[in-house]
């Protein structure tokens, strides 16, 4: 950490000791989020383009045909992959996906994953054949909280995907069969500690001073959790960011079907 | 994949009130804990869980590369997660995968919470687990296993690290599940604490749990990680004393 | 491979003299250039091309890694081009290619070709390209997009550089390709220059032309490139008077 | 650049003013081209060894059976593939192909899929099986203009190439069906500008002194054009280095050919 | 090497000159070997644990169904792994295997494989798909001599490995079809010259004194030999670690088969 | 896997006390060797044996990279054997496998042990061999070769080192095999050594030999190497001819 992030984070500290935001918002305030489905609709089934205050996120999805997993032969399958592009931040570097992608690829897949967002189920196809949904996350400009809009990114984008038609054999581009079947729409929330407050939504100011975060994802119930960073939380503090993410999650989910 | 799961989706968890295994709901699986199992480490430890076997070791504190990212205030923490190819029914390809990079991240996030890095700046701590044989779980038992190893190196610590994982098998909430229970239940609860502040240094959760549940489900991993807690203080303790006698032979 | 190509071999590109988009065989598709639109780079351009959409960002000067590599005599400018795994029908992996690689350098060595890099000894400018749509000359709206994002970046160039491509379709020499005419024409001829001067900075070609309808195409090319180069300069004039008023305000 | 390459950089710039080559070459002379097709002829379907001064090259033809593309079902598939072993100069390091290695491949190989030089469309064998022709490129000696070497090297090799007989699902290794039908030989000719000056095949020493370069591979028209490296052409030099291209690579095909 | 290395080194070497060894063992013994079978057989139908000394090894055999080579149509397949864990050493690197692992698990396949160890022939199940043997070697704890206990262990899983039951194109896991075919009991022994003495099964400490190694594999013929390092042998020197390589591996032979 | 073996497993190899080239058990292929072929390497050599095709060269001793490897005392010499695609029948995929990682390292050992090291601290000296084509017997025409261009290079060796393989066909004992001979062969016994002193630098063995096999076999090989290492020392000796000569013009 050089000086000026030093001094940020301080600065950061000494206003939230007195309950203040930098930017004024309120502790449980999210910035505005501005999504943008269908961005890339000239390519990809599904896409949307969050901004999230003034991070940058594209999320695409593309529908390929492949094979079910042994174990679930009539399911189709979902992944997630996350690029944290060097264009987004100058500490990013280029290369192959790190820890962090990593790590925020799989809390965004878990969310959906395990909520059962995709109904996998329709998208079995003949033997041996189903619909595979490549969820990529592309992070463009980081200015904090790049889980959150990662998430919000995915699963708007998933709810602006549109089923090719598949005939003979042959995925017909440009052609569709209707929409993507999703059932819910999981939403995370990251709250983070700094001092003994929780806040969600962290700009980049804010991470600097994050002694540790916890991001829920939830439906009507929860569906992820993670833990992550150094640092701690006490179960209290848990059960705060837990109700503070199903109240976000709920407002979110509006401007996300809305 | 790290195995492949059998189609019977409607296969029953409990029978007559009892898990699979005869385990009652909030009963741990059998566990055996030993320190000090290794030469070429500064710490180690072995730990039995169940079906599980995960060994721990640690190097360091040692010089740190590269140069550019040493941290001058101090000590950089590093859990290397690995499974071994033939931990598992389906065997694993060697070397990391995506799953591995999360649990190494963290578990080092959690060890660093508690360890006093800041005795040795500039330099960095290896800690590394190696999974034998996994049968769910294996992200606790490795904790409780790095946390023993760390603290059996002698690098200083403000607490031990402890850790269970509860879940929801049938409706129901448990402690601790078991392969099968991993497979067809509803929800997984990892959860490790230092027990004697009673912090969360590790929370994760896939699946679904109502509110009320989840209270239910995170009272149990940490009832289960108070005992576990207890193991760890007895294995330490022992390993002392056979120190101790050892030197008197 | 991009995408998959349908296997109509004798499509008709050209109708009635118009091409399949309606347009003649020296019209551009419609564009849309807009400078400093990120937050955490010194420098950026968002362009839209037809239905390419290409964003474009820079770092530095800044340290330039590994140190034994570094110029003493001037900053070492890399692009990176890159495709994001949804800007194709086909879903591309993500991570370097070839195809990718090449274009990096060609892009790189253009822009190198005009950037005074003498200004900053011994450091590292990175200009990164992101491809969030690709529709058939992605590497000339890259291009376009790199040298705004440079230009707005405020590292001193001694011209911009404009760029498009002409080609042949059913046997007639047309500019600025979109993808069906990439796909089954007969020929692709990028060209970027540097517009005061007329100076080539970027040509590549493949297909096959004869010696004349090599001059009408570059010719077309290098018009093509002086619109693009009107447009450019009005962006960042406007940028200029936006920062301006926004300054006043 | 050291100390020895900045003085023969200098060396060859001022020679070049008066419009002289180092090694006393005309502007638009070649270094001698000695060629030795089937050099490896006891394993490899086709091959041939180029001497272009003292530049080695040898660039060995395998013949596979596989799918064909997608788009393509009933052609053949060529792939490209150029090593800059680190035997040919003391400046190459091991490892994955590199930035330069990766440009020559590309120009080689359009310059023989575009000409069509090879006929893909009799390489179809039965459904979903063509042959694919490995075109691999292994630089020995590094002594200036790989690039040229290369793809002399690759048409002499693919002129050398006989089809192996393919009986009931397998390739039977030995035994030939014939040569690999070529229908052209496409000649690329690489133009660095030193100082005012245009010369065709550099050497070593000139490619120090190069300010830009410009390779033109043609057969009876323009197949593949691509300019390299920083620095800039006008529009007259590049027709320049085009009629040039054109007139040598007539001279160099009846070498490859005779 | 250190300071403390070279002493160590120094040491050994001086001892050795009056024929002795830092651990008082003769020249031709081997430090305690200890073998538990079945260590990790919850999950992998083979495996054994190896103390030798204070060294360290786990080797795990699993079962996977494939692809016969095309040269061997009716033989089951087997491959080698070693895994230098860098639990094992404060030495080792995390990564990819690099020369040492590749080379000791080059050297441990070929003692298996040639001399016929596993019955291959009784691995084929039906056209195009026969029974695949990963041998993984996990090296826990490296006190010296790593290759002779991952060799040791290889062969001891290998015993101690089931057969899955296979049944209408599905591995039945946790049900076995009988033991893996095993027909004899390879057992490497690694000879290495301390000055002009030539010793078995060297711990870490000889292992810096070591100036060339000679890998002797037997049954009741050779199967495999490796130098191995920088150094060189008489021709004297190679016979006699014949001759303690035959004796030695008897030894172990019985203990393994035990 | 370097080549596709054909099943035909009863082939004979021996037919009328004849091997299938025409060769007696003790007599090697055809051999042509040449040094000083290259222009970029501070020593280089071709090796022709039988159908094999080799070239190898020297950069060196130069500065060696990552520096904390750096040795004080001596040199690093560092062999890395290669193998052209097109070198065998089927293709090779460019690029390092574990079989070509094992033999650049057992060359590496072989000439560390006779070249003078210790007169270049704190180098690299880098020997690249080159496979053109392949036909069984690929380590020992590479050590010959690599031999012969560090020799040419003019790093002070102790010794040359000379190689030569011997194994069993049809249950004879002969010296240097050929493809189809290491294919259906019981075994394979490549043997470099240093010709003066006799020191053996390499051995290696895979399939099966008596105690007795083995010495007749070692012979065998040992033999063969000194009949290599006449071949090596003439080259060396005619190239100083010619260089004189040269001179002289």
């Amino acid at each position: 950490m050089n000086i000026e992030e030093y001094l940020r984070k301080d600065y950061v500290t000494s206003l939230m000791r007195e309950g203040r935001r930098i930017d004024n918002r309120k502790l449980d305030e999210f910035r505005e989020i501005k999504i943008e489905k269908g961005y890339s609709s000239e390519k990809a089934p599904g896409s949307a383009f969050i901004n999230l205050g003034d991070t940058k996120v594209l999320v695409g999805i593309s529908m390929g045909v492949g094979e079910p997993y042994p174990d679930r032969p009539t399911s189709g399958v979902m992944t997630t992959n996350v690029e944290l592009r060097p264009i987004a931040s100058p500490l990013f570097e280029s290369g192959p996906p790190r820890e962090k992608a990593i790590e925020i690829a799989r809390v965004v897949d878990r969310g959906i994953r395990e909520s059962g967002a995709i109904d996998l189920d329709k998208l079995y196809i003949e033997e041996d054949k189903v619909w595979i949904a490549f969820i990529d996350v592309h992070v463009l400009d980081d200015g904090g909280n790049i889980l959150d809009a990662a998430g919000i990114g995915a699963i708007s984008a998933l709810l602006d995907t549109r089923l090719p038609k598949y005939e003979d054999g042959v995925v017909i581009r440009g052609e569709w069969e209707g929409k993507l079947p999703i059932t819910c729409t999981p939403v995370p929330v990251t709250n983070v500690k700094i001092g003994s407050n929780l806040v969600v939504d962290p700009n980049l100011d804010e991470e600097y001073a994050r002694e540790t975060q916890l991001t829920v994802t939830t439906t009507d119930v929860i569906n992820a959790m993670q833990k992550s960073g150094i640092g701690v939380f006490s179960s209290e503090e848990v059960d705060e960011a837990i109700e503070t993410s199903f109240k976000k999650a709920k407002e979110i989910r509006e401007i996300i079907e809305g | 994949m790290e195995e492949i799961k059998m189609a019977e989706k409607d296969m029953k968890l409990i029978v007559n009130g009892k898990r699979l295994d005869g385990r009652n709901f909030d009963e741990l699986r059998k566990i055996k804990m030993e320190v000090n199992v290794l030469e070429r480490t500064v710490g180690s430890a072995y730990v039995e869980w169940g079906n599980n076997k995960v060994l721990a070791g640690v190097h360091g504190p040692r010089e740190f590369h590269p140069k550019f990212l040493r941290d001058p205030t101090k000590a950089i923490l590093t859990c290397t997660y690995n499974m071994a190819a033939f931990s598992v029914e389906d065997r694993k390809r060697p070397g990391p995968d995506r799953r591995s990079v999360e649990i190494s991240k963290v578990i080092s996030d959690a060890l660093s919470s508690v360890a006093v890095l800041e005795k040795y700046p500039n330099t960095g701590i290896d800690v590394f687990v190696e999974v034998l044989q996994a049968d769910a779980g294996t992200r606790c038992v490795s904790i409780v296993a790095a946390s023993l190893a760390l603290a059996n190196s002698g690098v200083p610590m403000k607490d031990l690290v402890s850790a269970c994982a509860s879940g929801k098998i049938d409706g129901e909430i448990v402690v601790d599940l078991m392969k099968e229970e991993d497979n067809y239940g509803e929800c997984d609860l990892p959860v490790a604490i230092s027990p004697r502040k009673g912090d969360v240094l590790l929370l994760q959760m896939d699946g679904n749990l109502t509110r009320d549940e989840y209270t239910k489900a995170y009272n149990m991993a940490v009832d289960g990680s108070k005992k576990i807690y207890e193991m760890q203080k007895k294995t330490l303790l022992d390993s002392m004393v056979n120190f101790v006698e050892g030197e008197q032979k």
